[in-house]
């Protein structure tokens, strides 16, 4: 027998090429990290239109996939991106030395997050490593673990201290359900709702969801009340046979 | 790597007594007879060094425990004897079974508000409690009920000699 | 009783880092100091006899693990505490608020460019991070630090010894 095709794999699409790409990222910072990292580019002069145009052509399909939140992040970004390049855009007072170039504060939360991303590779190799040393109790219990055999530290003044801190018992089970009144109105609700979709249903399949005789009583004077109004058809073959309810044929277009 | 190292390591990563043919599983070509051999060079290091602890042979298997000398030490010890104080969530959920017996775990969880299950795990591995019943319903979920090592550990020949709370005040008082 | 072999004994016993004052009081005569004495004792025994483990300094505590090239071996049995390997952004998220120490989440979500409740969170019910302190100001936020378990996860001795990029002062010094 041919077993299914995983649903993830058919709903698949194009977009989630970029989706699966940007997983890998742990945030706007990595990617944008990547992007300068692996084309060489000299982090002091970031050439910011190539950049947020390769930034916002990856991350175009954020928005249906991701988590609003972390869709967010990216979009924040690359709003960031595009008004610093807006700002590149905008002619520069050469007299003032201490004219800041807007790139500075994103090439320094680089530079910062950067420093991070290296540590926590470092401490990713130090776990790595401290994960080869095994500490007593590190194989599994076999046959399964004993409790020690030392008597237990425990007087019978303690537990019954306990036993009355505690709230009240919960009221002794099973609980009562409170009794709801059965009416026809109510069966002829669950008729028509039970008629929708099918061309007949069968009286006894309609009751087997009540254990009670009540439910079948209000149930038969529902279908009784129905076939006067002439909104159900009644048939039975025989005696005692099984009863099948019709919805009437006018009633098909309503 | 020297076979006898690689049983050391074995037999003291394990808590519990291991066969040596149960030992015999960390390397693909060692035999269970190598494994006794090893074991009896550990055996004599041990006791040439003196070191605090020592193979003992437990069932048919082998276990690396502190010598006997050294128990008054570990007593004193709180970390080493706290293992048999009950935890407050055990001793709380030992409190509702013994005076509420036979109860789900769902009625020790509607009292204590949140889940039992490792609780109950626990207490039923102490053996202070045990599946006495199970109930109708949905699930037929399973009833817990004190056991015979619950009542002698409080010297109660049956539950019905449980304290009641009209005791509470003296079994308060004589508890200082 | 000599001390070295009192110290054995309680360290071998234990499955958590000790610090020497705790293993002090396992006699009533014993100083840290000379705890501290007998483990360099032992550390020298162990390696002459090229024992399958060691005694390992974390945090401020010891512990008795297995020397490493027995991983391998030991890695052939079920173990109980398979050891998870933390996810990049708890790794970042940690690296930050070791660095940072007392950190509010702000300052955390600011360097990586996302949310971080979530993996604080996760941090401190594993508890690698803890509330240290809350700052000044506004709504008071929680500051966080890294916990001694942090330390025994990484196999550390101090927060000093965490491994870092020389560049890591200019990191450090924009952060103030």
């Amino acid at each position: 027998m041919r077993l299914p095709t995983p649903v993830s794999s058919q709903v698949l699409e194009d977009g989630d090429r970029f989706l699966i790409e940007l997983e890998r990222f742990q945030g706007p910072l990595d990617l944008l990290l990547h992007l300068i990292r692996c084309q060489d580019i000299d982090i002091f002069d970031i050439p910011i239109a190539e950049i947020t145009a390769q930034f916002v052509a990856a991350i175009e399909h954020v928005e249906q996939h991701l988590t609003l939140e972390r869709a967010g992040s990216f979009l924040e970004m690359a709003a960031t991106l595009v008004r610093i390049k807006a700002q590149m855009l905008l002619p520069r007072r050469g007299d003032l030395l201490d004219d800041e170039d807007p790139r500075s504060e994103l090439v320094r939360r680089l530079l910062e997050y950067e420093v991070f991303r290296e540590v926590a590779y470092s401490l990713a190799d130090a776990e790595a490593e401290r994960a080869l040393h095994r500490g007593k109790g590190y194989i599994e219990p076999r046959p399964p673990r004993r409790m020690p055999e030392l008597p237990l530290e425990l007087t019978i003044n303690e537990l019954l201290e306990v036993a009355m801190s505690l709230p009240a018992p919960p009221e002794k089970r099973p609980h009562r359900a409170p009794v709801r009144p059965v009416t026809v109105d109510e069966k002829i609700e669950l008729w028509f709702k039970a008629l929708k979709r099918k061309t007949r249903v069968q009286f006894g399949k309609f009751i087997g969801r009540w254990k009670t005789r009540i439910h079948a009583v209000m149930s038969f004077l529902a279908c009784l009340e129905l076939a006067k109004r002439g909104r159900v058809v009644l048939r039975q073959d025989r005696h005692f046979g099984t009863l099948w309810i019709y919805p009437s044929e006018d009633d098909e277009n309503s | 790597m020297k076979t006898t190292r690689i049983v050391e390591a074995v037999l003291f990563a394990s808590e519990t007594p291991l066969t040596p043919a149960e030992i015999a599983r960390a390397s693909g070509d060692l035999s269970a007879k190598e494994v006794e051999e090893a074991i009896g060079q550990l055996c004599r290091e041990y006791e040439v060094e003196e070191r605090a602890f020592q193979v003992y042979p437990l069932g048919d298997g082998y276990q690396i425990l502190s010598r006997p000398e050294f128990a008054p030490y570990l007593e004193r010890f709180d970390s080493i004897t706290r293992t048999n104080k009950l935890s407050r969530a055990a001793l709380e959920t030992l409190a509702i079974i013994a005076y509420r017996q036979p109860v789900s775990r769902l009625e020790v969880e509607e009292v204590r508000g949140v889940s039992a299950a490792g609780v109950l795990r626990n207490l039923q591995e102490r053996g202070l409690i045990e599946v006495v019943d199970r109930a109708e319903g949905l699930g037929r979920p399973m009833l817990y009920g004190t056991t015979t090592k619950f009542l002698d550990h409080f010297g109660l020949r049956t539950i019905d000699d449980l304290p009641g709370p009209e005791n509470l005040e003296i079994a308060l008082r004589s508890g200082e």
